[in-house]
């Protein structure tokens, strides 16, 4: 889903720079108080990030037979909450621009704004939401993973359709979207499936850490407590 | 990898198979990545500083990316491209493998724009698949400067990631006041990166030996083990990394040496000339077209 | 012959020549170390084997055939021989050890019951019985290390390929996996092939050595033969098995009479230092009857 | 005393009890070696001396003081106690070398350009500086263990605490490790605390030798003196140097007038056998003069 270098034309690449920028600082400011109170978190934050862009380097089979890879910031922003999932969407992302050749340098700006900011804030808000309807544990991450997963093709789609417009914006925005849909909602249901699992090992594993640290804590030590009864 | 290439992946894929059954051993991206970072640290021009490297590379990018025209991005292309090969010393082999999948996808894309984008003034009409396809110039256009434009940007891309360190670019970057934060946690992102690839790449080996991947389902069976397996390790590693720095004095803040070769003022001076000059070309040409 | 190389050599993608033009060749039911220094190639000489590395010149032959690289062949190549990893953790992937125990046999597709016994024999086999339902990131290195044999173990291989099996072991677990391999080959005839840098290890397990460095085969042979050699041995940052290199210097420095073929494990030292005593005693007997 | 244990024990959170009720002190400028089978509570013991591991029971004094978990009394424990990992990739952090082996002098707050000659320094001393630009993943285990070493030397510590720094090396870098070691502890006073099962090592190491099993401090003592108790050793799943296995044979098996002290090393060894020759001489002359 990243749009290449070079690819989107002036003036859309500065605009989506500029949306993005807003929303990464907000992030930055809030990582940088978690990582003051916690000098924990930034290994721990930044292992993660290794690990997402390992993940998107690894090809994964999916339905069609064609190959794709999960972004990671939807369990990621149920995991951390979207300000931060958003700066750390833009590390690596800045990464797979600059070791895989995934996206580019002027469209970091484009590719945060879909993967890093849309994606991490509908998950966040589905999750949210689903806890509030008191949906399963499983079913709310699935719902935000894979959620996050289409939002993210969906403005991809509407960033290129801007950028490209066809007889009318929608007309492109069809062609685009469809083009997509193919491989992107397969792949959604994918990492979705996985998040769960993701989750669960989170909680099994470093749920006692992580709560204790307080990094997740608040977010997964009370909700796992939540389930438990 | 870029955009619209999912809709050629599933043809990609089975090319690539292929490929796959005569070498043995199923490629992924994890080979790129370690041969752009080994390449990064080993060719010609890594000792020069990064500092000017990053300026040429950045200022290429943006008159390829702002220029109207295809003329300065195709200048781009060639001087960035000539640079990472001659200077650099890039094998030709690998700047091709690097450049045929971009340029492939890009390539595609654009046909597709200048097909299926535009409306004013026809061009053209084709019967294809039993249907009348018009073409329209403005569509074509697009396409074309498009495809420059991915061209210069791309090639003045790839000159910077093959020719500069990554921890250098990172130095820098940490020098321009991008936020600490963000420069300390890509510092160790970058190292556990690779550390995760070699835990994958033999992990997956493992599991080969073990017959892991002898089917569909067994393939999605490994590689969900996999993933989870690395995941646990990721947040093992994470409180390792922890405990390993604590014992060295970690406060919460990550400290870094700083010791960049200088940039020379005439290869400063010599870039600031060939950026205003192509600057110039592309202003000049800003109303040529190709179609 | 089950294994042969020809003119094998290696070269990574970075230009690292591991592997320069090594022939040799492995008979079925041997017990073979790879000796080398780190960074030798043992490693990537093992990893061809099995067909993950694929020779950048020369051939290798499996049961005098040439290793073809389809998966199918691959498939039938891993099923019988087995692989070994030097780091546990790379191999240990299930959620707990007897899952990941099972990991092979399920994919070999035998039936449910039949995996059980392979994973119940297998983990006796190494002694972690006991921890089948523990996950295996809780277990310390050398239980890992067991487990991860006993995850190859279970596949019933012919041969079984080991990186550094030994290494973090306990003198213990280091014993027992070696009378494990021993006995698994002296019943069941498997083919061993070993690569370590533990040179007092080789003398009680290999009948058949092959020294490495520098990506060249340096030498090889019974490891008596070469043992003899220190010159050779020490040359290469290795060194002779300790018992080994105290009857060299008995030899070098005191000038005492030894065996030329230096004893290589402790019964050997035994009896070489009895024939000393007795030699000693006969000398001056010979002396003073003169 | 530099470091004391008062009845420490440690359980995991999943109930294993890796440490029970351990009581040992650890003095100023000894080689300290702790020897245990896998799984003995080596490491989990080590972290705790570190601050790293809090004591379920017991307390850990260090200069006779209790330890202190703030943060700030932390740094200054860890500053004059170094730390080196058993496995080197979880000690590199930083992208290249360099950069790592200054991580820790940064944190001291030294200058740069103090930090810049420490490093230098640190990385001459394990032989690295030829690699100080390199990304660690570029570089093989055993020079990922060197540079980890540097990495703790930079911070000049009083102390070194590592957990099997010989581990996956081979002989000649084995060798080089305990030199390095050695002349650290002789020269600059360090002392030093070195979790291995490597048997044969230890005697070249260590003056002062504590064995661990299953949680326990089983015994304590000089090195020689330890490897006397062959049955104790054997008990727990370590062997004696295979030098002093030899003679506990010749002792047992051959009825030799072996020296209760069995030797441990191969100089030792060397004494021994020329004393046994020379009094099977001595003997005989007596016995053919009498
Ligand atoms: N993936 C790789 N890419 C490039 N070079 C490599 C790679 N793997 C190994 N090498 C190099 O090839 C040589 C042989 O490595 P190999 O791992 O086979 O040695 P080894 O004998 O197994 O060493 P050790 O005892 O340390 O395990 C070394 O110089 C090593 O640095
Ligand atoms: N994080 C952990 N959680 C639970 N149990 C653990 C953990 N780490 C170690 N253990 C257990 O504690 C015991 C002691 O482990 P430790 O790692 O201290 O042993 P060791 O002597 O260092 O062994 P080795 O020689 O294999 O490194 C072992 O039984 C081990 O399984
Ligand atoms: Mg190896
Ligand atoms: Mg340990």
């Amino acid at each position: 889903m990243h749009i290449m270098e070079g690819f989107l034309p002036h003036p859309w690449w500065e605009i989506w720079f500029a949306v993005s920028i807003v929303v990464v600082i907000l992030g930055v400011y809030k990582l940088k108080k978690l990582t003051e109170r916690f000098p924990e978190a930034k290994p721990l934050l930044a292992v993660m990030g290794a690990f997402v862009f390992v993940l998107s380097a690894l090809k994964l089979p999916s339905v069609t037979g064609s190959c794709s890879h999960p972004t990671g910031s939807g369990l990621a922003a149920v995991v951390l909450g979207p300000a931060i999932a958003s700066v750390l969407s833009a590390i690596v992302l800045l990464f797979q621009a600059l070791l895989l050749a995934h996206g580019g340098l002027t469209t970091l700006g484009a590719n945060i704004f879909s993967m890093g900011i849309v994606g991490p804030f509908v998950g966040y808000g589905l999750w949210v939401a689903s806890k509030k309807v008191r949906l399963p544990t499983s079913v709310g991450v699935f719902l935000a993973v894979a959620l996050a997963d289409l939002s993210t093709y969906v403005t991809t789609s509407v960033q290129l359709a801007l950028a490209f417009p066809s007889t009318s914006f929608m007309d492109s925005f069809i062609t685009f979207g469809s083009i997509f849909a193919v491989t992107q909602i397969p792949l959604a249901i994918g990492e979705g499936i996985l998040a769960i699992f993701l989750f669960d090992f989170l909680v099994k594993y470093k749920g006692k850490l992580l709560s204790a640290m307080n990094v997740i804590g608040l977010r997964v030590g009370l909700q796992s407590q939540e389930d438990a009864k | 990898m870029a955009i619209l290439l999912d809709m050629r992946r599933g043809k990609e894929q089975k090319n690539k198979w292929h490929i796959y059954e005569e070498i043995g051993t199923e490629m992924s991206h994890f080979n790129l990545s370690a041969e752009i970072d080994r390449y990064a640290y080993t060719n010609a021009l890594s000792k020069n500083s990064p500092v000017t490297k990053l300026l040429f590379a950045l200022s290429l990018l943006l008159i390829s990316v702002l220029s109207p025209s295809p003329v300065a991005p195709i200048t781009v292309f060639l001087t960035s491209t000539s640079l990472i090969l001659f200077c650099a010393k890039i094998p030709l082999r690998f700047y091709l493998r690097l450049l045929w999948y971009p340029t492939l996808i890009v390539a595609l894309t654009c046909v597709i724009i200048a097909l299926f984008f535009g409306y004013q003034e026809p061009l053209a009409e084709v019967n294809l698949l039993g249907l009348r396809w018009i073409i329209f110039r403005d569509g074509v256009a697009t396409g074309f400067t498009t495809f420059f434009r991915v061209a210069g940007a791309l090639s003045s891309q790839f000159f910077l990631v093959l020719t500069t360190p990554m921890t250098s670019i990172l130095l820098v970057l940490r020098k321009a006041r991008v936020p600490k934060i963000i420069v300390e946690m890509s510092l160790l992102i970058y190292r556990y990166i690779f550390v995760f690839i070699e835990v994958m790449e033999t992990m997956r080996i493992a599991q080969e030996l073990r017959l892991g991947y002898s089917g569909w389902l067994k393939k999605l069976r490994s590689l969900s083990m996999l993933i989870g397996n690395l995941f646990i390790r990721t947040l093992d590693q994470g409180e390792r990394t922890f405990t390993a720095m604590s014992a060295r004095g970690y406060d919460g803040n990550i400290r870094v040496l700083e010791d960049l070769p200088k940039p020379s003022n005439v290869a400063l001076a010599g870039i600031i000339f060939f950026a205003v000059a192509l600057a110039i070309i592309a202003y000049l040409t800003m109303d040529l077209r190709i179609v | 012959m089950l294994f042969r190389l020809e003119n094998l050599s290696h070269q990574y993608s970075d230009g690292t020549l591991a592997l320069d033009n090594i022939s040799l060749s492995f008979a079925k039911g041997e017990r073979i170390a790879l000796l080398g220094p780190n960074g030798s190639g043992k490693t990537t000489l093992l990893l061809h084997l099995n067909g993950i590395l694929k020779p950048t010149s020369g051939k290798v032959y499996f049961e005098d055939k040439p290793l073809e690289y389809s998966p199918k062949a691959l498939l039938e190549l891993r099923r019988r021989v087995g692989f070994v990893f030097q780091d546990p953790n790379d191999q240990l992937f299930a959620p707990t050890v007897k899952q990941d125990v099972a990991f092979g046999p399920l994919n070999l597709g035998q039936p449910a019951d039949q995996v059980k016994k392979a994973v119940d024999e297998a983990l006796r086999l190494v002694g972690m019985s006991e921890y089948a339902e523990k996950p295996p990131h809780f277990l310390s290195f050398g239980q890992k290390k067991r487990v991860a044999l006993a995850g190859v173990l279970a596949m019933q291989p012919e041969a079984i390929i080991l990186d550094e099996p030994t290494s973090n072991l306990d003198p213990r677990g280091t014993s027992e996996i070696l009378h494990l391999l021993l006995r698994l080959n002296k019943e069941l005839g498997l083919t061993l092939i070993l690569a370590t840098h533990d040179v007092d290890m080789v003398p009680l397990f290999a009948n058949k050595l092959y020294i490495l460095n520098k990506g060249k085969l340096v030498s090889e042979g019974a490891p008596a033969e070469l043992f003899s050699d220190a010159e050779l041995i020490r040359s290469i940052n290795l060194r002779s098995p300790r018992i080994t290199h105290l009857f060299e210097v008995l030899k070098k420095e005191d000038n005492l009479p030894i065996n030329p073929r230096l004893p290589l494990t402790i019964s050997e030292a035994r009896k070489e230092i009895l024939r000393l005593l007795e030699s000693g005693r006969r000398e001056k007997k010979k002396r003073t009857t003169a």
